[in-house]
């Protein structure tokens, strides 16, 4: 039996939920292995290092975390390999020393251009607009941000990038700074949020502040949960990968590495009905490319994740 | 005037003045009225938090489980809800002030009878209540989509030009103030906070009046837990993780004492009110937010002094009454 | 004095017991009050009195007992149920609320409503100005009670009590904190609820007071009765007999001691408000007296001496030497301690055993460098409660329940563990008991013949005339004059005290 | 009935020392300590292990490590609600300082000294303005961490040298962990310090009346200034082993910590009214949270329910006193 530990940043949030979704789907199909699904309830590193102490403890054979801190989280981790525990990063990474392999749920360019373009596709004459993050230490959000500004100058030349703002995952925090914000630039045309909380608070504050129509709120967002934005017009379109594919993939990659795969670059390793993972030079990977939901297909979508 | 000016309430009033004109000046739309009511109806929830906090400190005893008991009221009425929308949402509106105020009772009976201190009490409770709301949601969230549109736009509902929300926050203060300087529960809060011993001379009893202030806080808690959940449209674990100390701040800055029997309805009105402007004009004058959270420090340490100041007792002063006489 | 009626009592308890852990504070004890008559409740400090007062507030629950009123046996489960069967009592300390207005303080508890059951402020106010008036109390009742003086305070209380409607009302201690002047008023107000009907119980451990205004007396030893009857009938020896279980002669105390070299002087001390100009200078072996009415401003001069206050101008010298205490411990290192006048606030620390609060001063010198040696603790303050004749059941009994009296013991014997070359006494036998009294008297005579010396703020003129060799007189931060107690008559330390022309007092 | 004949020599005592031991506060926790301990090795087949029971330490020693100087700090009166504050701004600064190129000496100074100078700075307003503690520390603890995020921001700091993680990482012996010591150590310091000392007598003397203790010459403002300076001392201690087991400072760092060292101190016995209270029933108190949430840890339940653990013992173990003396007395 293995026992393979799929560690969240924290417990409770649907995107989380639906990649456990994908994990337990594959311990079916691998059939010999068992999924831990844990993680703390407050997004902090400290929480998840007491996790991952607790797990090494109970010599689990593989981790697989989506870390709320790219470098705090590395001794523990290290202190995990020592003990023989295999260690993945999905979704948010950690640092190379911290783990084996990092898988990318999409190539951190595509996704950074794809959130610029969501917006940009409604906004033929060009205008303002701002990203709210989440946590601004969040690795994948910090990357992906990244990735946007250096599209923007060649790829979108009239999209003008007022501001970066940080709703640290809290809703009441992401509402205020949407607030904010909208108050601050009266000209802004679109919100980015990069992440499933921030987006529904924009989302919630442009429908709330009667912008429907004026502000289009995008980014990332899981479609059970943004339906309703899309019915009502707050926003036009969002995209995102599938987390159950994600979990799938995680727990398909540990099992590998478990059962003797090695993780060096240049390797390919096999994700089961997702196919295969390249991994680059820093030993990380992407999954797919990410997907759009608008109103022809969120209803669809919405029943799934 | 120089006597206008002892009422810390005058003198919060015009930080308050002095804030905005400062932000106006700089940022014109900012003062239009249309922001500030906005900015009123953002801070209503904290002012009715704040407003059940000051009935447990006037007593000499803090609830530090607000925020807990918001939550996990929050959650059991966003999960009713997801689970029978056709409950009207006025009756979800009551379950939650019954349930706030049953969780506020249990750390009223503990205070009570067993005479346990009441920041022991609440430190247990806050860790307990917000266990459960875990237990109960098995830590899923409950989101927009699940909630009704009664649910979610009721508080969003313009009545005379302000939302409801604004009007609750104004009942629940008009209701404070009555309670406070015209009931026997009220002034035996004050009695309570001022001198516990003549309280019980005085034929107050002493545990049961703090019980009540336990429920008072904890009606106001699930109350809120019902406007929160509603406002911020998402029902988690972490909903208003760390607010208990913000309602006590407001409180402090508004002039409640920590050691309790002084305090006013408007003054945590103002307190409270105070804390929404910084927290709405630092993003709008671009200060960077990291500089948020320091300020309000310094605004919580600068009240806490100039309040102190205010209460110091100024002696007998035996040479001037000589003098007078 | 109006006639012996032989009417039944309003109120009796019979059979009356409380235990606190390791304490019988009562024991089978039985009393009657009268309607139009007061009776004085006697005894020693901790003989119980304040105990029954608080059972019969429904403060405390009597272990066993009852209490009938009006012939009608009741049970008093709150304080509430006491004053609702017109039972109202005047506490030892003040229970009142500072943050209040006095009309508050008047009608807390039972407030007069308006509409909808809500308090009305205004009836209430107007009401209670009329009760304070009714007592010519001179009081608004519009103020917070904070800006009135401790005599003022007492009459709020007793304002209260009117206000109830009381046919019982308890006075526990109420002169001890009043000057004469008040306390003349007070007997005329008691005057008055006699008239009205009323049955008082009053506490005292003035006898002159208690000759002046008592019809009948019970006496209290060890908490039980040991007699009752009426004043008229019984002489004062009588009762002290009754009360210590001997004879007590009230005489002050022979003072052999030499006076020597002058030892502490202050010249010119002043405070911003509340004193100007202060000088004085004690001598070894000397009692210098500290005379004036409460509210003179004594005990703010000597907390400044003792560091606790700051000056703003003047200088103090020991043995010579200028100095300049910054805080309590710089005057006890050199030399110079403070037995303070509100012994359960400032003197003991209640929560910690005896041998505690003794050695807290000297623990430098108990202790080996810096660590505790609690033998030597436990030698320290066995050595002067002895000496005092403190009582109580072990070193490690709780201060908190000792009587008012053997606290104070606690805080002298606390203070001569120091060695001390000046030691203040701040109203030194405030509410001590006869017996006591004359202990604390005795030890002061004994302190100089030792060489300290002693310097005692008192309100109590047969004290300041019998105990001090020299007085200071204080009125209203000032010192008046300073006399020396030789053929000293009482009327002029009165009259100095209290501004009095010459021609007026004769 | 009280013997008061005169001229007896007042005995030392009346009860019975190893009885009251018997019935003590601590002797519960102890108790309780052992139930746990035995609870956990039935649970899970992982936990009677060297290297759990070592990993176990790392969950409580840094809270616990400043709940020695809280305990102090409760018991004279006051409290300390930002310690965690005090951390994250400590960190901070050694992380700045670790961009000037500091080596392991100067980090570990540079976070204690920031630790006591906060500390020195919540004493310096409540016994030099007078200001209620509670308060204060509420305001404190958004200004320290407030100035950490504005020196970091959504930056962090990483990179400390080796010799610095050891403090965090390092063993001393086998499984023995260089936090585990330190901590046993500051233990027995904290313990003479309060119960054997002068210095402990007399913030036992402030907790109970601090006027009273103040007219009996002891300093009190001074040594409520220290015991805030020494809180402040542990919590830059506490950020040096935290900051070096994460290898890495963000303002975040340490949320929520100033909490569980309080109901660590109060759940020790420690009477948060001030007075009363033992270092050994913290140290015990410390075990029990460790225990609790690692023997919980081991069965995955999320951290959440674990605090529904401690929260559930620590009303608990208070009322359990309680209402046995209730009902012995209806009894
Ligand atoms: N709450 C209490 N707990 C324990 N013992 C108490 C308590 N209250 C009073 N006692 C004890 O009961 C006895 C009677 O005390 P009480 O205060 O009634 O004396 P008293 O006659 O009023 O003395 P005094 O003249 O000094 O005021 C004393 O021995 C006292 O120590
Ligand atoms: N207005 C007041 N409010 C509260 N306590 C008071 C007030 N006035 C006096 N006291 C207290 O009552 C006690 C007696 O005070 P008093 O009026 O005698 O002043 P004093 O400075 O001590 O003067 P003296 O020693 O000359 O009587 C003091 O301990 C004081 O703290
Ligand atoms: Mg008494
Ligand atoms: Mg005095």
């Amino acid at each position: 039996q293995t026992r393979i530990a799929l560690v969240v940043k924290s417990l409770g949030n649907g995107f989380f939920d639906a990649a456990n979704k994908g994990a337990q789907e594959a311990a079916a199909e691998l059939g010999d292995v068992e999924v831990i699904y844990t993680g703390p309830t407050a997004a902090t590193a400290e929480a998840q290092i007491e996790v991952i102490n607790s797990l090494i403890a109970q010599q689990v054979d593989a981790i697989a975390i989506s870390a709320n801190d790219p470098d705090a989280l590395v001794p523990a981790l290290q202190k995990a390999m020592e003990r023989g525990i295999k260690v993945i990063s999905w979704d948010s990474g950690v640092a190379p020393e911290g783990r084996q392999l990092h898988l990318n749920p999409s190539e951190t360019a595509l996704i950074g251009e794809t959130i610029i373009k969501l917006a940009a596709d409604y906004l033929p004459d060009g205008g303002d607009v701002a990203i709210l993050s989440a946590s601004s230490t969040a690795t994948n959000q910090n990357a992906w941000i990244e990735a946007a500004k250096a599209v923007l100058p060649e790829k979108f030349p009239n999209i003008n990038l007022v501001s970066v703002v940080y709703g640290d995952d809290d809703s009441v925090k992401s509402t205020d700074e949407a607030k904010g914000l909208i108050a601050s630039y009266p000209d802004l045309k679109a919100i980015i949020a990069p992440t499933t909380v921030g987006v529904v608070a924009a989302a919630q504050v442009v429908t709330d502040q009667n912008l429907i129509g004026k502000i289009n709120v995008t980014g990332l967002a899981l479609p059970s949960e943004f339906k309703q934005f899309i019915d009502n017009g707050a926003s036009q379109a969002v995209a995102l990968w599938n987390p159950i594919d994600l979990g799938y993939a995680a727990v398909m990659l540990a099992n590998d590495l478990v059962k003797g795969g090695e993780a060096k670059p240049g390797a390919v390793l096999s994700m089961g009905r997702m196919g295969e993972l390249t991994l680059d030079d820093t030993n990380s990977g992407a999954m797919a490319a990410p997907f759009t939901f608008d109103k022809s297909n969120i209803e669809e979508f919405s029943k799934i994740y | 005037m120089s006597r206008l000016l002892k009422h810390r309430e005058v003198f919060l009033f015009l930080a308050i003045l002095l804030v905005l004109v400062l932000v106006t000046a700089r940022f014109p739309r900012f003062a239009q009225p249309g922001n500030l009511l906005t900015i009123f109806n953002d801070t209503s929830i904290l002012m009715m938090l704040a407003l059940g906090q000051m009935a447990v400190i006037l007593t000499r005893s803090i609830d530090l489980s607000m925020a807990a008991n918001l939550a996990l009221t929050g959650m059991i009425v966003a999960m009713t809800n997801a689970a029978f929308p056709g409950v009207p949402v006025p009756l979800l509106m009551a379950m939650c002030v019954v349930v706030g105020a049953g969780l506020g009772a249990f750390n009223g009976v503990l205070v009570w009878k067993l005479n346990i201190p009441p920041i022991v009490v609440t430190l247990g409770t806050l860790t307990i209540y917000r266990g459960l709301v875990f237990v109960i949601s098995g830590g899923a969230w409950v989101n927009a989509a699940q909630m009704s549109p009664d649910f979610i736009n009721l508080q969003r509902a313009v009545f005379l030009g302000l939302p409801l929300l604004s009007w609750f926050a104004i009942v629940t203060a008009l209701l404070f103030w009555v309670v406070m300087t015209r009931t026997p529960l009220g002034r035996s809060l004050y009695a309570i906070g001022v001198n516990p011993t003549a309280s019980v001379y005085t034929g107050i009893n002493v545990g049961r009046t703090k019980f009540y202030a336990f429920v008072i806080s904890g009606a106001v808690a699930g109350l809120c837990g019902y406007l929160w959940i509603s406002r911020y449209v998402i029902a988690s674990v972490e909903v208003a993780g760390g607010y208990e100390l913000t309602i006590i701040a407001a409180c402090v800055i508004g002039g409640v004492s920590i050691a309790g029997g002084i305090g006013s309805v408007a003054g945590v009105l103002l307190g409270a009110i105070f804390l929404g402007v910084i927290n709405n004009a630092l993003p709008v004058i671009n200060i960077s937010p990291f500089w948020q959270m320091a300020i309000s420090g310094t605004a919580i340490l600068l009240a806490v002094v100039l309040n102190a100041r205010g209460e110091r007792r100024q002696g007998r002063v035996i040479l001037k009454k000589a003098e007078a006489v | 004095m109006k006639p012996k009626t032989m009417t039944d009592p309003i109120l009796t308890l019979s059979g009356i017991s409380k235990s606190f852990p390791g304490v019988r504070a009562l024991h089978d004890v039985s009393l009657e009050l009268y309607a139009g008559e007061v009776t004085a409740l006697i005894g020693e400090n901790g003989a119980g009195k304040s105990t029954l007062v608080k059972t019969l507030t429904g403060i405390y629950q009597p272990d066993a007992g009852e209490i009938r009123v009006g012939g009608q046996r009741v049970t008093l489960p709150t304080a509430h149920s006491a004053s609702a069967l017109g039972i109202t009592a005047i506490h030892q300390e003040t229970v009142l609320f500072d943050e209040m207005t006095v009309a508050e303080n008047i009608y807390l508890g039972h407030a007069p409503r308006g509409r909808f059951g809500l308090i009305d402020w205004r009836t209430m106010r107007a009401e209670a100005q009329e009760t304070l008036d009714s007592m010519a109390a001179g009081i608004d009742a519009g103020i917070k009670l904070r800006e009135l003086g401790i005599a003022k305070k007492h009459l709020v209380a007793v304002a209260r009590a009117l206000s109830i409607d009381a046919q019982v009302v308890i006075m526990d201690e109420p002169t001890a904190a009043l000057s004469q002047k008040e306390i003349e008023d007070l007997y005329v107000l008691i005057e008055l609820l006699k008239q009205d009907g009323k049955a008082i119980l009053f506490i005292s451990h003035k006898f002159d007071e208690i000759y002046r205004i008592a019809d009948r007396f019970t006496v209290f030893r060890d908490g039980e009765q040991v007699g009752k009857g009426f004043i008229r009938d019984t002489s004062q020896g009588q009762i002290v007999q009754m009360m210590v279980g001997r004879a007590v002669d009230q005489i002050f105390p022979e003072r052999t001691a030499v006076i020597g070299q002058t030892v502490l002087e202050a010249k010119g001390l002043s405070h911003p408000t509340e004193f100007e100009d202060i000088s004085f200078f004690v001598r070894e072996g000397e009692i210098l007296g500290f005379y004036g009415l409460v509210g003179a401003g004594r005990s703010e001069v000597m907390q400044a001496v003792f560091g606790l206050t700051r000056t703003s101008a003047g200088t103090l010298s020991l043995d010579g030497a200028a100095i300049a205490p910054r805080s309590p411990a710089d005057a006890v290192d050199a030399g110079i301690v403070y037995v303070p006048e509100e012994r359960g606030k400032q003197g003991v620390i209640t929560g910690e055993p005896i041998f505690k609060n003794v050695s807290l001063p000297s623990l430098g010198k108990t202790s080996k460098s810096g660590f505790l040696r609690m033998a030597e603790e436990f030698a320290l303050a066995r050595t002067y409660t002895e000496r005092l004749d403190l009582r109580a059941s072990s070193l490690s009994q709780n201060v908190s329940t000792l009587s008012g009296g053997n606290q104070q013991k606690v805080v002298i014997a606390k203070w001569l563990a120091t060695l001390p070359k000046v030691i203040i006494l701040d109203e030194p036998t405030k509410g001590i008991d006869i017996g006591s009294k004359a202990a604390v008297h005795g030890f002061m005579a004994e302190l100089v013949a030792q060489g300290l010396s002693v310097i005692m703020v008192s309100s109590e003129l047969p004290e300041v005339l019998g105990m001090s060799d020299r007085i200071v007189v204080m009125r209203e931060g000032r010192v008046i004059d300073t006399l020396d107690n030789k053929g000293l008559k009482p009327e002029t330390l009165v009259r100095l005290a209290a501004g009095i022309a010459e021609e007026q007092a004769a | 009935m009280t013997d008061t004949s005169l001229h007896r020599s007042l005995p030392n005592r009346l009860d019975n020392p190893l009885k009251s031991a018997v019935l003590s506060w601590e002797s519960l926790l102890v108790v309780v300590v052992v139930a746990i301990f035995i609870l956990n090795s039935f649970a899970s087949p992982y936990f009677l292990n060297a290297w759990s029971l070592s990993d176990l330490t790392f969950n409580f020693t840094e809270k616990a490590l400043i709940a020695l100087a809280m305990a102090l700090l409760i018991i004279a009166g006051e409290i300390d609600l930002s310690v965690a504050a005090i951390i994250a701004l400590a960190s901070t600064m050694m992380g700045l300082a670790l961009q000037y190129g500091a080596d392991t000496p100067t980090l570990v100074a540079v976070g204690v000294g920031i630790g006591i100078l906060c500390g020195a700075f919540n004493g310096f307003l409540v016994t030099g303005l007078k200001l209620p503690s509670i308060v204060v520390t509420i305001g404190t603890m958004s200004l320290f961490r407030g100035i950490a995020f504005i020196i970091l921001g959504d930056q962090s700091f990483k990179g400390y040298p080796a010799t610095f993680s050891w403090f965090g990482q390092g063993y001393v012996w086998w499984v023995i962990s260089f936090e585990l010591v330190l901590f046993l150590v500051c233990a027995l310091i904290y313990w003479v310090l309060l119960h054997r000392t002068n210095f402990g007598r007399r913030i036992f003397a402030i907790g109970n009346n601090d006027v009273a203790a103040k007219f009996s010459g002891v300093r009190v403002d001074r040594i409520k200034f220290i015991l805030f300076c020494l809180t402040g001392l542990m919590s830059g201690i506490a950020a040096v082993l935290l900051t070096a087991r994460l290898g890495s400072t963000r303002p975040s760092i340490a949320e929520g910590f100033e909490l569980e060292a309080i109901t660590m101190v109060v759940l020790g016995g420690v009477s948060i009214l001030g007075g009363a209270g033992s270092i050994l029933g913290v140290v015990l108190a410390a075990l029990i949270v460790g225990l609790v949430t690692f023997g919980l840890g081991l069965l995955n339940v999320p951290g959440i329910v674990m605090t529904i653990f401690t929260g559930t013992l620590l009303i608990v173990v208070i009322a359990l006193p309680i209402l046995f003396r209730m009902w012995r007395q209806r009894a």
